[in-house]
């Protein structure tokens, strides 16, 4: 266990990372209309702000040794009641600082792209209040030292997703997506609140310092039972088999949206959640191998779906879906894995941002029109577009020296680190990338135009392409830099421990391997997409294209086991309401009601009934007496 | 004879009025039987102050009589009322007052 | 400190009413005037208290007055205020003049009464409300809470929807019962209190040292248990509200559930638990049972509820399930959970039912879902408030609601792991159903007839904004609100003899407050 | 012949009887010899002087405890007690007699009682404005009737003041100016069912003689304990008995008489009788069974036990379904005396203490209650269907707000006198081990807070309709009345405790 530092010199303003974007959100969604026209520019200066202050804090950070690199600042006790205990705190350490960067950078970058995106929208300010909100939440949720606190960062993001992916809410579509996020996103949520109670049972704390100092007191089962509790949460919140059912419809949000939140930055919270908690899962041996088996087919799933859809941005959330199953796999491996699983998800954030925005800025020029279908030959209206999607293209596909190379690589060659199976199952599904990635980048770039009537493709403006053209040199070098130059292992040592294992296969060898799969997925793509015409209308397809198009039947699953059911119980619990718990209560009074009308008819009027009433009355009232006496 | 059977008598009474109350129809009649009801009472004051040896019964008997008389007046007085404005003295027939 | 503080918050709504009723019926605004005054100077006098309190204190009860009432039945006028009542009574306070303020026009259209009676009856209600919460002696409390039936009574039938007469009835008869088996419950408490000590009392701080026999504290528990229960609601006691918070105005629905179903828990922490602890360990597995299947009858009727009002009543049973769950859990975390919960519950029942009443008054009175759709297109303010309120309520993280609702369940799961377990995945449903209604309402296409609703006035916006404000603060920073609670649940936990189950590990980092013994 | 000594009597003792039925004779000579138009203020004078005269000697005797005319009557706290709240009923009962500005007509009496409803006669009496003044003498009677009642400390005189209270009661009832076949029928009703009963009581009374050898309380209760054994003579004289006075407190099954005369009976007739009748029988049933036969508790007591739940639940029950103000309000009198008997059970100083509480709280509600009803008026005199009281509360607000505080009190919502009332029988009562009897009594007062909620429901959240009937504005007696009655149901509601302190130094009965 590293020491913590106090927070002094610039680090003592680590709070005012997270207040800068929350500022900007407060004025923003406060102030009303009146500040659309310069509100945009807010949201950039916070959050470019923050992300300013972020580069100075690791440039500091670079000046300490690494067991110094963990500072804690604890602002507040914001809940004790008896021994619970969680403080307003946080700690910045080497994971942090690289999600503070991610986040800070890339959220600027996207927030400078919306600017441009979003011009014509009426209620821009507060689109950029939501972002700027959504910033706010993801770097409480990084930087907490809790994890309390990192649950309100976590159900943050998930309300800034929320409110992002419903942006446009008079599309139905939108309010029902943003809705069926949120929901989803809650049943990871009981995992986490679950997992939080039960450390707080274990070991009477919630502090990431208390729960890992005693980790390993611990027995086996709480772990495991810890373990797959943050699982169930990071499922969730990272869209994860079975929780995967939200994100393609999250992207009914604006396209910026979905590039910062559900490809860059919000739904690797769940990568986050997992090597934070390390030294958990570093134990709890079956927790582990449930990360593994959960991200292995969730790479699957994402990489099948991405490859038959038609909706450039679904394609892309598949892809995305994928991809964290990567990385999720990766920190499912232990120590050896997280690293790589950080790597991957700071290469594929930038990439993937750019990917998306790429898109966006296709979207732009095509009157919004997302089928990819109705795409192709936009190399040359849309050069700097094209130039940078094949940038993030390469990069996804691993082709050296692209950043997506040495990340995934590194995944993969762990995991036949680690075991064959599971090393093969990721090239296969490398594979499975290689011919996705290439088809929509074929269908959207290459081949014939078939575009709509009346449609002009046109290049974005500046203000757009300017955020590509980083994120691309950031596709093409960041791997590289962060290997090499940035050492990203031995920086992230002090937190996940990494430790080097014998190769069970050497890296060449994992290279070689890797990418002539990938390139025959390539080559497969070339051949359906570009060989052959692409129809306008989407074709039947075989029975595994058409369950992709269904997204595996996801909502169909969820449909039948979860929402139906409860809609049962709902209507019966109705019932049961109406007719038995009031039903009592109103039959009861109908009961006294009728015997009220039943016994005035005894009262009929005439004298002689009621001196026959008394009489009885006597005789009765002596038996009792005498009764009583004889007795 | 044993004063006992008077005060048997006096419930055989008290039962006859009870009874006449319950099953005659004529005001006069009912009234009639109540007050065979009070006699009885009194039949078995003045039978009991026989048995106890003192005269308390015998003074109550006089009591009742005079509040008997008084009843007589009261009532005769409703009976009599009743009867000039529905031309009856059945009991049966003043039955608004129901349910 | 011996002026009267308590009694004081008592009197100056009381006469304010007094001078709403007096003043002439035409004179509808300066009605509304005076009662928003009066209540004001109320809330300032509540701060005052409440900045006098100390949190710290070794005694048990501040502000204690005592006066002998009914001395031939052991009774007196007592008050004093624990950290739990102080922050009851500050919600009501805080929350009359917000409702007075909301339902500023709400009279002006109701078919049963004068303006000024239903502002006079809100500061009755408001008196009566502090003096229940303030109540020390155990009679004094009883009284509070069956008097408080009579206005409330009158604001629901006279100020309310078409079936309002229906509710009003259906409350009050309910509230009785439950007032009526109290009595016989509080007069048997009394007998006993005689055989045990030789004189009656019902002073509370004599009560709970008092030895009960086992079985009687069962049959007298359940007295008072069921009067609260139905009070609460707790299932299956609960079918009063659908019809009450239906039928009422959003104003007399926000006072009838975010406070005075609050005496229903308040009632629990403070008497069932502290005079009966035998009993109440007794029952603790049936109440913890109907609370359980209260948080999920609650959300599953709220999930298919057609009107906005309705669906309130029932997601309030729901969390009214919360609340008794953590109370019965006997944890410091579940109990003061449970208290922290009743503020926001307030606070958010208050958002929700006065955001939907703004929007309801301006569709002319129709609270069905289904009447409704985009309005965010129009009202973006009202759908904003509208938001915050079904985040406040689904118990978002940053929000009180999270903080009460978190602690709740974390206590409930240390005492019983699966009952914590099965009662979190309630959030699941709730989160369901708060977004349905907000997706249905807010969102989507603007449903034709609603084009010209208008958004919030300021008066509106005025009285949201506290509500919101709070909500949010708090829950960042409920340190105000568990200082004063803590001390107040250590007490109970003494009182009925409970600690929290430690935890499997001492870790090094984990607090070590009284964590050596 | 022994020699004839007469009894002492403390002649001071007993004043407050001596006064009323001085009063009530001279109010005979009154109606004899003075001048028609000088009647009614002579009657009114004398009414009141004497009822104040009364009150005030009676409050003088406070804390005189005797047994006085040679152990014929008892003077001792309750009665001093209960002959106050007697005074000060029939103080305001003889006020609401007195109204006649709310009946364009003229005061609630018919004009002359003997004529032919609707006959010329009738009607020329009522053209010339005659007023009916017999009323007075009998209201005399009927109070001396009540003292002598519940003061009464031998069967005989318990017998003879049951008639004297009881007859001139007979007659009032008969006497309405409206609706005069209702009142007459009343009457005969009242009469024969009352008559009928005291012959009950009466041969009760001869057998209980017939075992101990006296009509004296003291002397039935030393038989009981010189000869326990001798079981069913004595059952039967004590059944009968309590048969008799569980007739006039109406008590289930003897209360068949009591809606119907409750209604047809003039509403000021039937506020007087609703009060002090039951308090007076009260008083006397628990004389006899605390002072005569107390020994036999155990035996009556689940007698009593059976027809104070019967009397609560039918009294209950059959109010819901009423639709009839009057009779709604007769059968909960009917419910209420089974709440006091629930007191009267517990047969301990508390129960006694809590049993008086009850009927004078009681007493004043009630009067309360049949004041506004004879108030509340349309064309054709008072307006007692439910349906015309729809919507009073939007044309009345201060009569209907004063009705709703009588029926909260007659419901036993706390800060008033009826709940300290059922609290102080509960409270005894459990106390004494009848807590079942009180689970039944909160059951009761359950459903009889249905039908008392669905008068104020009708008044407040009902709309006015033509139907609607109007609140006639009364004069200074009626006005003097309800607000005595108002503010005593708050005062004894809010601070009952001088009442309880009275109640404890009037202590118990003397023996």
């Amino acid at each position: 266990m590293t020491e913590l530092m106090p927070a002094e010199g610039v680090f003592s303003l680590i709070w005012l990372l997270i207040a800068l974007p929350l500022a900007g959100a407060v004025i923003l969604l406060c102030a009303g209309r009146r500040t659309n026209s310069w509100g945009p520019y807010l949201g950039v200066l916070t959050v470019s702000a923050s992300a300013v202050l972020g580069w100075v804090m690791l440039w500091e950070m670079l000046q300490v040794s690494p067991e110094q690199r963990t500072v804690e600042q604890n602002l507040y006790s914001w809940l004790v009641v008896g021994d619970f205990q969680a403080d307003m705190a946080f700690q910045l350490d080497q994971l942090s600082m690289v999600f503070v960067l991610l986040i800070t950078t890339v959220g600027a970058l996207i927030h400078v792209y919306s600017i441009g995106y979003m011009s014509h929208d009426r209620d821009r300010r507060k689109f950029f209040g939501y972002l700027n909100l959504f910033v706010a939440a993801m770097l409480i949720l990084v930087l907490a030292n809790n994890y309390l606190l990192l649950y309100v960062g976590w159900e943050g993001v998930g309300l800034a997703s929320y409110l992002l992916i419903g942006f446009w809410q008079y599309k139905p579509s939108a309010a029902a997506a943003a809705k069926k996020a949120f929901v989803i996103n809650r049943v990871g949520d009981v995992g986490l609140s679950l997992a939080i109670m039960l450390m707080f049972v274990t070991f009477g704390t919630v502090s990431f310092e208390g729960v890992f100092g005693s980790a390993d007191e611990a027995s086996q089962g709480t772990l495991n039972a810890i373990g797959l509790l943050l699982l169930l949460a990071a499922a969730g919140k990272s869209a994860q088999f079975p929780l995967q059912a939200w994100l393609l419809d999250a992207m009914e949000g604006p396209t910026p949206v979905s590039a910062l939140i559900h490809a860059a930055t919000m739904v690797t919270a769940g990568v986050y959640l997992i090597t934070r908690s390390n030294a958990i899962f570093d134990i709890a041996e079956l927790a582990a191998t449930a990360v593994i088996v959960v991200g292995v087919i969730t790479v699957f799933m994402g990489a099948i779906i991405g490859s038959a859809k038609d909706d450039i941005k679904k394609s892309l959330a598949g892809s995305t879906m994928s991809q964290i199953g990567y990385m999720v796999a990766a920190v499912g491996l232990g120590p050896i894995g997280y690293v790589f699983g950080i790597f991957h998800l700071l290469t594929h954030g930038v990439f993937k941002a750019g990917l998306f925005l790429g898109a966006g800025s296709v979207m732009h020029g095509m009157n919004d029109n997302v089928n990819m279908r109705r795409y192709g030959a936009l190399r040359t209206v849309m050069f700097i577009t094209f130039i940078t999607f094949a940038a993030g293209w390469l990069s996804i596909l691993g082709i050296p020296p692209f950043s997506g190379f040495w990340s995934k690589d590194e995944i993969i060659h762990a995991a036949f680190e680690q075991g064959v199976v599971v090393g093969v199952l990721l090239v296969i599904a490398a594979g499975i990338t290689g011919f996705y990635m290439t088809r929509m980048f074929i269908m959207t770039f290459l081949g014939k135009a078939r575009w709509e009537e009346g449609v002009h493709p046109h290049e974005s403006p500046k203000v757009m392409t300017i955020p590509l053209i980083i994120l691309a040199l950031g596709s093409t070098f960041l791997g590289m830099a962060l290997l090499f130059w940035g050492d990203i292992e031995s920086w992230l040592e002090p937190v996940v421990g990494f430790e080097s294992k014998p190769a069970a296969l050497s890296t060449a060898a994992t290279i070689a391997i890797s990418l002539t799969v990938v390139i025959m997925g390539a080559i497969v793509a070339y051949v359906m997409y570009w060989r052959r015409p692409v129809p306008i209308e989407e074709p039947r397809g075989s029975w595994l294209t058409r369950a992709a198009r269904e997204e595996l039947y996801g909502n169909q699953v969820n449909d039948a086991l979860v929402v139906k059911p409860t809609y049962v119980a709902a209507r019966a619990t109705a019932v049961l309401d109406a007719k038995v718990v009031d039903g009592v209560v109103n039959g009861s009074a109908a009961f006294v009601g009728a015997l009220s009308t039943r016994l005035r008819r005894y009262q009929t009027g005439f004298v002689r009934s009621y001196a026959l009433s008394m009489v009885g009355g006597a005789v009765l009232v002596v038996l009792a007496l005498v009764l009583v006496r004889a007795s | 004879m044993n004063p006992a059977n008077y005060v048997l008598l006096s419930a055989v009474l008290f039962s006859i009025g009870a009874v006449g109350v319950l099953v005659r129809r004529n005001a006069i009649v009912v009234f009639m039987s109540v007050e065979l009801m009070l006699n009885a009472a009194n039949l078995a004051f003045v039978a009991f102050a026989r048995m106890n040896g003192n005269l308390d019964g015998q003074t109550v008997a006089f009591f009742v009589m005079v509040v008997a008389a008084a009843e007589v007046v009261v009532g005769l007085a409703i009976i009599v009322t009743i009867f000039r404005t529905r031309r009856s003295a059945s009991i049966d027939e003043p039955n608004l007052l129901k349910y | 400190m011996n002026y009267p503080w308590l009694t004081t918050l008592m009197v100056v709504p009381l006469v304010g009413s007094i001078v709403v009723a007096l003043l002439p019926r035409a004179r509808g605004v300066l009605a509304k005037q005076v009662a928003l005054l009066f209540s004001l100077v109320t809330l300032g006098l509540t701060i005052a208290v409440a900045l006098q309190f100390s949190a710290t204190s070794a005694e048990r009860f501040q502000f204690v007055e005592s006066h002998p009432w009914i001395p031939a039945f052991g009774i007196s006028y007592s008050v004093g205020i624990d950290g739990i009542s102080l922050v009851l009574i500050a919600l009501a306070a805080t929350l009359v003049p917000i409702v007075i303020l909301a339902g500023w026009n709400e009279a002006d259209t109701a078919a049963g009464g004068s303006v000024k009676g239903y502002f006079a009856l809100i500061l009755v209600l408001e008196a009566l409300m502090i003096g229940v919460f303030a109540a020390t002696d155990v009679f004094l409390f009883y009284v509070f809470f069956e008097v408080m039936l009579v206005p409330t009574y009158f604001m629901i039938g006279r100020f309310g929807g078409p079936q309002r007469s229906y509710a009003a009835v259906k409350f009050l008869i309910y509230s009785l019962v439950g007032g009526l088996l109290m009595l016989a419950a509080l007069i048997g408490l009394y007998v006993v209190s005689a055989q045990v000590t030789g004189t009656g009392t019902f002073d509370f701080g004599a009560l709970v040292g008092i030895e009960i026999d086992p079985d009687l504290q069962k049959l007298l528990f359940l007295g008072f248990f069921i009067a609260f229960a139905i009070k609460a609601p707790l299932w299956p006691f609960h079918t009063w509200l659908p019809d009450a918070a239906a039928e009422a105005r959003p104003g007399t629905s926000v006072l009838l559930i975010g406070v005075l179903d609050k005496v229903g828990t308040f009632g629990m922490i403070r008497y069932c638990l502290e005079i009966f602890p035998a009993a109440s360990e007794f029952y603790a597995p049936i109440v913890i049972a109907l609370a359980v299947i209260g948080i999920f009858y609650g959300a599953l009727l709220a999930l298919r509820q057609h009107d906005m009002k309705r669906l309130f009543a029932y997601s309030s049973m729901s969390h009214f399930g919360f609340i008794t769950l953590g109370i019965f859990v006997f944890t410091s975390q579940g109990q003061s959970g449970s208290v922290v919960y009743m503020v926001a519950h307030g606070l958010s029942t208050a958002a929700l039912f006065l955001t939907a009443g703004f929007l309801i008054a301006r569709r002319h009175g129709s609270s069905l879902i289904s009447d409704y759709s985009g309005v965010n297109s129009v009202a973006p303010v009202l759908a904003g408030f509208f938001l915050v309120a079904a985040l406040s309520s689904l118990a978002l993280p940053g929000m009180l609601s999270f903080v009460g609702e978190f602690l709740v369940l974390l206590g409930a799961f240390e005492r019983y792991l699966w009952v914590g377990a099965v009662a979190t995945i309630g959030i699941v449903i709730t989160a369901a159903y708060v977004l349905r209604l907000y997706q249905k309402t807010m969102t989507g296409p603007l449903k034709p007839g609603l084009e010209g609703i208008g958004d919030l006035k300021g008066r509106e916006v005025t009285a949201l904004v506290p509500v919101a404000v709070l909500s949010i603060v708090l829950g960042f920073f409920p340190a105000p609100l568990t200082d004063v609670i803590n001390p107040a649940v250590d007490q109970v936990m003494t009182s009925i003899g409970a600690t929290d189950p430690e935890p499997e590990i001492r870790s090094a980092g984990a607090t070590t407050e009284g964590g050596s013994s | 012949m022994t020699e004839f000594t007469p009894p002492e009597i403390n002649y001071y003792a007993i004043a407050p009887i001596l006064i009323m039925f001085g009063a009530a004779i001279v109010s005979v000579l009154v109606e004899a010899f003075v001048p028609r138009r000088g009647r009614r203020p002579t009657q009114l004078v004398l009414v009141i002087g004497s009822i104040v005269a009364a009150l005030a000697v009676t409050i003088d005797l406070r804390g005189t405890r005797l047994v006085t005319g040679a152990g014929a009557v008892a003077v001792d706290g309750p009665t001093l007690l209960l002959w106050a709240a007697l005074l000060v009923i029939s103080l305001l009962g003889a006020l609401l007699m007195a109204e006649r500005t709310i009946d364009p007509v003229g005061d609630s009496f018919a004009p002359r009682a003997s004529a032919l409803p609707g006959s010329d006669d009738e009607q020329q009496f009522a053209r010339r404005g005659y007023l009916q003044t017999e009323v007075w003498p009998f209201l005399l009677f009927a109070i001396t009737g009540m003292l002598v009642f519940v003061a009464a400390n031998d069967l005989l005189i318990m017998f003879v003041a049951l008639e004297v209270m009881s007859l001139p009661l007979y007659l009032l009832a008969g006497m309405a100016r409206r609706r005069r076949l209702l009142s007459q029928e009343a009457a005969l009703k009242y009469f024969i069912l009352g008559a009928f009963s005291s012959a009950f009581f009466l041969y009760g009374a001869a057998l209980l003689y017939g075992y101990s050898g006296s009509v004296g309380f003291v002397a039935i209760s030393d038989a009981l304990t010189a000869k326990p054994s001798e079981g069913t003579l004595v059952a039967l004289g004590v059944a009968l008995v309590i048969v008799g006075l569980l007739f006039k407190v109406s008590a289930v099954p003897f209360h068949q008489w009591t809606p119907d005369v409750y209604q047809g009976a003039p509403t000021s007739v039937t506020a007087l009788m609703a009060a002090t009748v039951k308090i007076a029988a009260f008083g006397a049933l628990l004389r006899v069974l605390y002072v005569a036969v107390g020994g036999l508790r155990w035996d009556w007591t689940p007698m009593l036990w059976i027809i104070a739940a019967l009397t609560m639940l039918v009294g209950s029950i059959v109010a819901i379904s009423q639709t009839d103000v009057k009779r709604m309000l007769a059968y909960s009198s009917v419910a209420q005396a089974g709440f006091i008997l629930i007191g009267v059970i517990a047969a301990t100083p508390e129960g006694l203490a809590s049993s008086l509480f009850y009927l004078i709280a009681y007493g004043f509600t009630t009067i309360g209650t049949f004041a506004v009803v004879s108030l509340v008026r349309n064309a054709s005199g008072e307006a007692t269907s439910m349906a015309a009281w729809a919507g009073l509360g939007r044309k009345s607000p201060l009569t209907a707000a004063v009705f709703s505080l009588f029926l909260l009190s007659l419901a036993g919502i706390p800060l008033t006198s009826g709940f300290v009332g059922k609290f102080a029988v509960f409270t005894a009562a459990i106390a004494s081990g009848g807590t079942w009897l009180v689970i039944i009594g909160v059951v009761a007062s359950i459903i009889a807070a249905f039908f008392y909620v669905r008068l104020i429901v009708l008044m407040y959240f009902a709309k006015p309709t033509e139907d609607t009937a109007s609140v006639a504005i009364p004069s200074a007696f009626t006005t003097i009345a309800l607000t005595t009655a108002a503010v005593l149901t708050i005062a004894l509601g809010v601070f009952p405790q001088w009442l309880l302190d009275v109640l404890e130094q009037a202590g118990v009965f003397i023996r």
